[in-house]
């Protein structure tokens, strides 16, 4: 708690575009009742004047990039009461750990020429393969919507809930023209639901930035895919866009593709 | 009873618009190449002949997510929202085929009973539905082999499209008697020619609707199979997204959450769509889940369709209309599941359910 | 007894109960005593043992609990709830005098009617005696209604024993037949050693009168009820009272649904013979 | 005596960066921009992507102006594919643009630059003092979030904007309703304008070279050739005639160069640059905050934001009455992939935005460089901090990095954003 008895909170942003500290900003309709409610003591990307801790909540935004990220999540961890990992960088490395899967050296050397060495640049792990994460809310970016009811529910001491099923279970009861059905590469059977399967809905293929949904059925999945024309390559490369952490999931290393 | 009319189909606009001035009215409007259930604010948008929605019809009766009531946390007050429901504007819903009034006809069983589900009765009451007869099939359909290609309840009017770009108009209800007036010029009363036209209708359906599926025993095999690996075979490219269930007219689970207000003195209390192929839905605090295969979860939705209506309605809770295959993203379809079915039954029943 | 109908427009909608009392079983569960707001719900709310209530934390969410109070005690409702989740933790929070909704009751309940003059053998596995208590309790106020009482009550360990001064009370009592075990015991502990079915060895039933009530996890059916059809008592005379996920309690949500029935309206309470016609019931 | 000023972790900026300052006597012996931010390396693993999802991958290098990374990367795609879009695309891809303007210069100016104004660390701790203002600042952000949200589905990362087209349309219902809030913000617009008229501007000026995009018809935000400020003009596919990139030795900053010295993106070198294009509203919002044009005070950049919202004001109503005429009705498009080049700059709103990029005749990328404005503007701000100092160089310590702070902050860097940047072992 803060001194003035509300739970003290800290928003922290690791490397990445920070969107999901932006789709805090933007949630204009609600930023004045959470500020009444809680005292945010250290976000960088919002005040000058951020103290080091200890808070009760902390959001962790973006990947673990560099060496020295490491240290710094691990300082967070220790001096917060509940951690919450934002968006897809976070739980599960987001585009940066694309390079997990390529010649990182090779990468740098394209982006920063012949110095590259020099740049720090770590495989990337979410944040829960470095420390306890207590929540995770995934997407890229969040879901605004779902970070307001962690922050309630939080608040009011009960889980927060993310639904445990995939997309296409909102995109029907929105009732959206199935795109797979028209011959869309859509990765809804299989990923994570509680974006309200904001992509179908609006007649954009779900891209899986929420990562996999519990128990997804992903060889179900590469049939549906096949049929519709598209190629192994096509399916490996578009179910390891947003989530590449996926590629270190035993049912993932198990799938033929 | 209320004598049967006649109407010029292209009419169907003039009761719209006279409708307007009373009821909010609702129909099949087209969404990219498919249609959905949709507010008529311009009656050109409404389509009379369409092959099916998205959605069945039961969204306007037990909507995806409904505030049941409202806390107060301060005051530990409870207030439900069944009067803002009944001063709701009455609404007309258009253009409903035979099998999603069947469909409806289901949920007011499901709904009424003992414990009256207000809500979903409220809505009930506010809606008038104006039926409309298929008389050739839709592409998923299989209505007839689940005998809901007719109706006899349900509709407060009932359109039969007949020679000559008319519909042959049936009341069903004081409410269609009363929306038949609103429009009074528009319908006449049938005469003997127009039975004609209407038998002559009844005809091509009876030919052209084919009965593919034999559910004659269902109930058994359903019992009978019920360890049968078939299960696990079929639920092989089932993904558990649900979407079968969403779609479904019969289908009613539900879920029920306390949506807190951000100053956390107040919380509304809503019940939004569930379905019985989602991970959690029988899984109990501590971690017991009834069902914790995705094909237990696969096969247990069949077996309520089939067998779970049958027990307390004497029905099958199926209505043929066939969404469930037209949305699976694996194109599971129920037809192939039922065809299916009777087949092991006949090479392998056994008391212990087969193998 | 009478069923009194509480005729309420909503069936959703809760009454308002407070907590008048507040007893700490164990580490993990509390007996909590509610009592309605409103006075006349105190005449008008009559159930049955076996039945339950859906108990309601605004804000958080609605669960179902067995009354475990016996109908004989009129004015208030016992609820012996285990902390596991997010209502049963704001649950353990309230202090009394705190409200909370309460509707109800739910299910069918135990058939006290047809259970006179039996024997009864009540087996209880865990946080299964909580609703098993109200039926014992209408037993022993109506003691001379019935025949021979057995309670068989097991836990994990001596520490998660429920209802301690009652179990001294009935073990006091001549004309009921107690046995306690746990499964392993400690320093302290006095009593029988092993699971609940190893009482069976304890005694030997005349079985032509003997209807058993069984209540405990999922676990404990499939070995008391194979027991139980090994001392010979009959399929319709035993009766299950079980567990599902439930959001409603009125028949509506279907999440409760075992095979054909809804536990909420067509149980909780099953017989054996019910049980084996359910698919996927134990 | 030597002393370092170091400002590390500018606050109130995106992504994160440290600006170092050496000083011996009160004289600026060195300045060095550092960039704190791990690498991503979104040009290496765009490649290889198909054309497709190139825009989508490539809008996540920066939220704040995804929408502008979103526009420049899919007309790069179509420019490379000889791909045509209708006008109504074009609209709609205006709009979305202009609601990225109003929600990223009311979300700089007013919840990140305007404490200093008035001597709050924070826009939450002015919430106090000037809750009115706060209030309006959130209204005119949701409006430009809800015209994002509008034509490309979500405010942050945009799903409905494709190669070819949009995959959904908004409808005449939702147009109306938006240009009426539009209309109805003017006024809080101007409330806004009547505070920061009020407000002061430190005094500073440096003249350096002003880069933006320049049209004859209009004033360039989405399309247009680049200019600089001393007249050069040339295609947008000869940006690298204007904007070189140059990495110092210190940093992976690359910072941008032109002729040898740091040169400046943004608001305040478009207003430079398109002085005679500016709208009704625009025009009495510059003459009511007394800025004259050109204005070589970096520190104008802040109100030149503001002078851009009600700019982008009128070019909204514009733009949402050519929708209304036309019908709004969807419909399928599909693309074919064919190999070639091709270069967009976008006006994001802290300035020039290159998309360029290279396909095979599969579709699948093969070369990317993206320049991001904050990128380009590095040099620039290390140039203004040492044409600042002597100036600030007698001010208490905490009284200098404020002033420094500010100044950096002006330019609205989005250090997240700059994708060739990374800090160094
Ligand atoms: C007929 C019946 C009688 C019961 N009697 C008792 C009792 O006397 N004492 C006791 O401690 N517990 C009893 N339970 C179990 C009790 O309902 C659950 O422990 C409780 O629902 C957990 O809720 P939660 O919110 O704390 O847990 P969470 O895991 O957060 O559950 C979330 C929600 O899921 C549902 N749910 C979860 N578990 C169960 C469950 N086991 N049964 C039904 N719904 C569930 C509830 O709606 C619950 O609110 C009974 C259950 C049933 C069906
Ligand atoms: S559009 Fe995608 S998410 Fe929606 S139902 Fe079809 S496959 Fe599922
Ligand atoms: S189970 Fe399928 S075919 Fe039957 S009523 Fe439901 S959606 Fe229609
Ligand atoms: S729609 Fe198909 S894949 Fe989805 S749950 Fe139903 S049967 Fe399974």
């Amino acid at each position: 708690m803060g001194n003035n008895g509300k739970p003290t909170v800290g928003i922290f942003g690791f490397t990445g575009c920070a969107g999901c500290q932006l789709n805090i900003l933007n949630l204009e309709d609600h930023l004045l009742d959470i500020i009444s409610l809680v005292d945010i003591t250290s976000w960088v990307m919002a005040k000058a004047e951020n103290d080091d801790g200890p808070w009760d909540v902390a959001f962790v935004e973006g990947s673990i990039a560099k060496s020295t990220d490491i240290e710094r999540l691990k300082k967070i961890r220790e001096k917060s009461g509940v951690l919450v990992a934002i968006g897809a960088c976070a739980t599960h490395g987001g585009l940066p750990a694309l390079r997990n899967l390529a010649d990182t050296d090779e990468w740098k050397k394209e982006v920063y020429g012949d110095d590259y060495e020099r740049i720090d640049a770590i495989d990337i792990k979410p944040v829960s393969h470095y420390v306890k994460v207590d929540y995770s809310l995934p997407g890229c970016p969040m879901d605004k919507a779902e970070f307001v009811e962690a922050v309630k529910a939080l608040l009011i001491g009960k889980t927060p809930y993310i639904p445990q099923y995939s997309v296409c279970g909102e995109c029907k009861a929105k009732e959206n023209v199935c795109l797979l059905k028209e011959g869309k590469f859509c990765m809804g059977p299989v990923v994570q639901a509680g974006c309200d399967a904001l992509c179908p809905t609006y007649g954009a293929a779900c891209e899986g930035c929420r990562g996999p949904a519990p128990e997804a059925n992903w060889a179900a999945e590469v049939e549906i895919l096949k049929k519709i024309g598209a190629t192994s390559e096509d399916v490996k490369r578009k179910f390891l866009k947003y989530c590449p952490s996926v590629a270190d999931m035993e049912e993932f290393k198990e799938l033929e593709f | 009873m209320s004598p049967p009319y006649v109407m010029k189909r292209t009419d169907i606009k003039k009761l719209v618009e006279a409708a307007s001035n009373e009821y909010d009215v609702f129909g099949p409007v087209k969404k990219r190449s498919k249609h959905v259930f949709g507010k008529i604010d311009n009656p050109d948008n409404l389509v009379m002949d369409y092959d099916s929605t998205i959605l069945s019809p039961r969204k306007y009766f037990q909507p995806q997510n409904e505030v049941m009531m409202s806390f107060d946390l301060e005051e530990n007050k409870v207030e439900d929202t069944l009067d803002e429901l009944r001063a709701m504007r009455p609404r007309l819903l258009m253009a409903v085929h035979s099998c999603d009034l069947n469909g409806i006809l289901h949920l007011d069983r499901v709904f009424g009973g003992e414990y009256t589900d207000k809500y979903y009765f409220a809505r009930r009451e506010k809606t008038t539905i104006v039926g409309i007869n298929c008389l050739d099939s839709c592409e998923y359909g299989f209505c007839r082999s689940m005998n809901t290609h007719h109706v006899v309840e349900g509709y407060d009017l009932f359109l039969t499209p007949i020679s000559g770009d008319r519909y042959y108009v049936q009341v069903g209800t004081a409410k269609g008697e009363h929306l038949v007036h609103m429009a009074r010029d528009i319908f006449q009363e049938a005469g003997p020619e127009d039975f004609g036209a209407f038998k002559a209708a009844l005809k091509h359906k009876n030919e052209s609707l084919p009965h593919e599926v034999d559910v004659e025993g269902i109930n058994e095999y359903l019992d009978l199979s019920f360890h049968h690996e078939f299960w696990d075979k079929m639920a092989e490219d089932c993904v558990n997204c649900g979407a079968c269930a969403m779609v479904c007219p019969t289908c009613y689970c539900y879920d029920v959450v306390d949506d807190l207000d951000l100053s956390l003195t107040s919380a509304d209390r809503t019940r939004k769509w569930d379905a019985c192929l989602f991970q959690e839905f029988a899984l109990v605090a501590g971690g017991h889940n009834f069902r914790e295969s995705p094909a237990a979860r696969f096969k247990y939705r069949f077996y309520h369709k089939m067998r779970g209506f049958a027990h307390d309605q004497g029905i099958l809770g199926c209505t043929g209309c066939g969404r469930c295959t037209a949305a699976c993203p694996s194109d599971i379809s129920i037809k192939d599941v039922l065809k299916e079915l009777s087949g092991i039954w006949e090479v392998a029943p056994t008391a212990q359910g087969g193998k | 007894m009478v069923q009194l109908q509480i005729k309420k427009e909503n069936v959703y909608v809760p009454d308002l109960a407070k907590l008048i009392k507040k007893r700490k079983m164990t580490e993990w569960e509390t007996l909590f005593t509610f009592e309605f707001v409103e006075g006349r719900m105190k005449d008008l709310f009559t159930y049955k043992p076996g039945q339950f209530v859906q108990l309601s934390m605004f804000g958080i969410g609605e669960a179902p609990f067995s009354i475990s109070s016996s109908p004989t005690k009129r004015g208030y409702l016992e609820l012996g709830i285990r902390k596991t989740g997010d209502v049963t933790n704001k649950i353990h929070e309230l202090e009394v005098g705190d409200v909370v909704g309460i509707r109800g009751p739910y299910g069918n309940g135990f058939p006290t009617e047809s259970l006179k003059g039996r024997d009864i053998l009540f087996v209880a596995g865990g946080i299964g005696l909580v609703p098993l208590r109200s039926l014992i309790n209408y037993v022993i106020d109506n003691r001379d209604d019935f025949g021979e009482v057995t309670i068989f009550y097991g836990t994990r360990s001596p520490d998660l024993l429920l209802f301690k001064d009652e179990l001294a009370a009935w073990e006091a009592l001549d004309d009921i037949d107690l046995h306690v075990t746990v499964d392993a015991g400690d320093d302290d502990w006095k009593g029988n050693v092993g699971v609940v079915t190893t009482l069976f060895k304890k005694k030997k039933f005349k079985t032509e009168n003997l209807s058993a009530v069984v209540c405990g996890p999922p676990i404990v059916y499939k070995f008391v009820v194979k027991e139980l059809l090994d001392i010979g008592v009959g399929k319709d005379q035993i009766l299950l009272s079980l567990e599902r996920k439930m959001k409603c309690g009125v028949g509506k949500c279907a999440h409760c649904q075992i095979g054909h029935k809804l536990t909420c309206i067509d149980g909780p309470v099953f017989t054996l013979f019910q049980v084996e016609q359910m698919q996927e019931a134990i | 005596m030597t002393e370092s000023i170091d400002i590390k972790h500018i606050a109130r900026v995106e992504g994160h960066g440290s600006l170092y300052v050496t000083t011996k006597d009160k004289e600026l012996v060195d300045v060095k921009m550092a960039v704190d931010e791990g690498a991503r390396l979104f040009e290496a693993f765009l490649r290889g992507r198909e054309y497709t999802e190139v825009p989508e991958m490539a809008c996540r290098i920066c939220a704040i102006c995804s929408a502008s990374h979103r526009v420049a990367s899919t007309k790069a795609v179509e420019k490379a594919m000889g791909i045509k879009v209708d006008q109504q695309v074009v609209d709609l891809r205006r709009l979305l643009v202009w609601g990225e303007y109003i929600e990223s210069h009311i979300l700089h100016a007013l919840y990140l630059a305007l404490p200093d104004y008035v001597g709050h660390e924070s826009v939450i701790s002015a919430a106090a003092d000037f809750p009115e203002v706060v209030k309006i600042a959130l209204k005119l952000k949701k409006l430009g979030n809800d015209m994002q949200i509008l034509t490309g589905g979500r405010e942050v990362h945009q799903v409905s904007t494709a190669v070819g087209g949009f995959t959904s349309y908004p409808t005449h219902q939702t147009l109306d309703e938006i240009k009426e809030r539009i209309n109805e913000a003017r006024a809080d617009l101007q409330k806004c304008l009547d505070v920061w008229a009020t407000l002061e501007e430190p005094d500073f000026e440096r003249k350096t070279t002003y880069v933006s995009i320049k049209r004859d018809d209009e004033y360039a935000l989405v399309d247009g050739d680049l200019i600089t400020s001393e007249g050069h003009r040339v295609p947008v596919e000869k940006y690298k005639e204007i904007i070189g990139e140059d990495q110092p030795a210190y940093s992976f900053a690359k910072s941008g160069v032109h002729d040898g010295h740091g040169f400046f993106v943004g608001a305040l070198p478009r207003l430079n640059n398109n002085t005679d294009q500016l709208s009704p509203f625009a025009k009495k919002a510059l003459s009511q905050l007394g800025i004259k044009l050109p204005s070589y005070n970096t520190f104008h950049n802040n109100a030149a934001q503001l002078i851009e919202t009600a700019q982008v004001f009128d070019m909204a109503i514009d733009t949402i009455d050519a929708l209304l005429k036309s019908d709004l009705e969807w419909h399928e498009f599909e693309t074919v992939p064919k190999a070639g080049f091709g270069t967009h700059i976008t006006e994001a709103p802290r300035g020039s935005l290159v998309h360029s990029y290279e396909f095979g005749d599969d579709g699948l990328l093969k070369k990317a460089d993206i320049i991001a404005p904050t990128t380009m503007n590095y040099l620039n701000m290390e140039e203004d901090v040492r044409a600042l100092y002597p100036s600030i160089a007698d001010l208490p310590r905490p009284e200098l990095e404020l002033m420094l702070n500010r100044l950096i902050r002006a330019y609205d860097p989005c250090i997240s954003c700059s994708c060739h940047v990374a800090e160094v072992k």
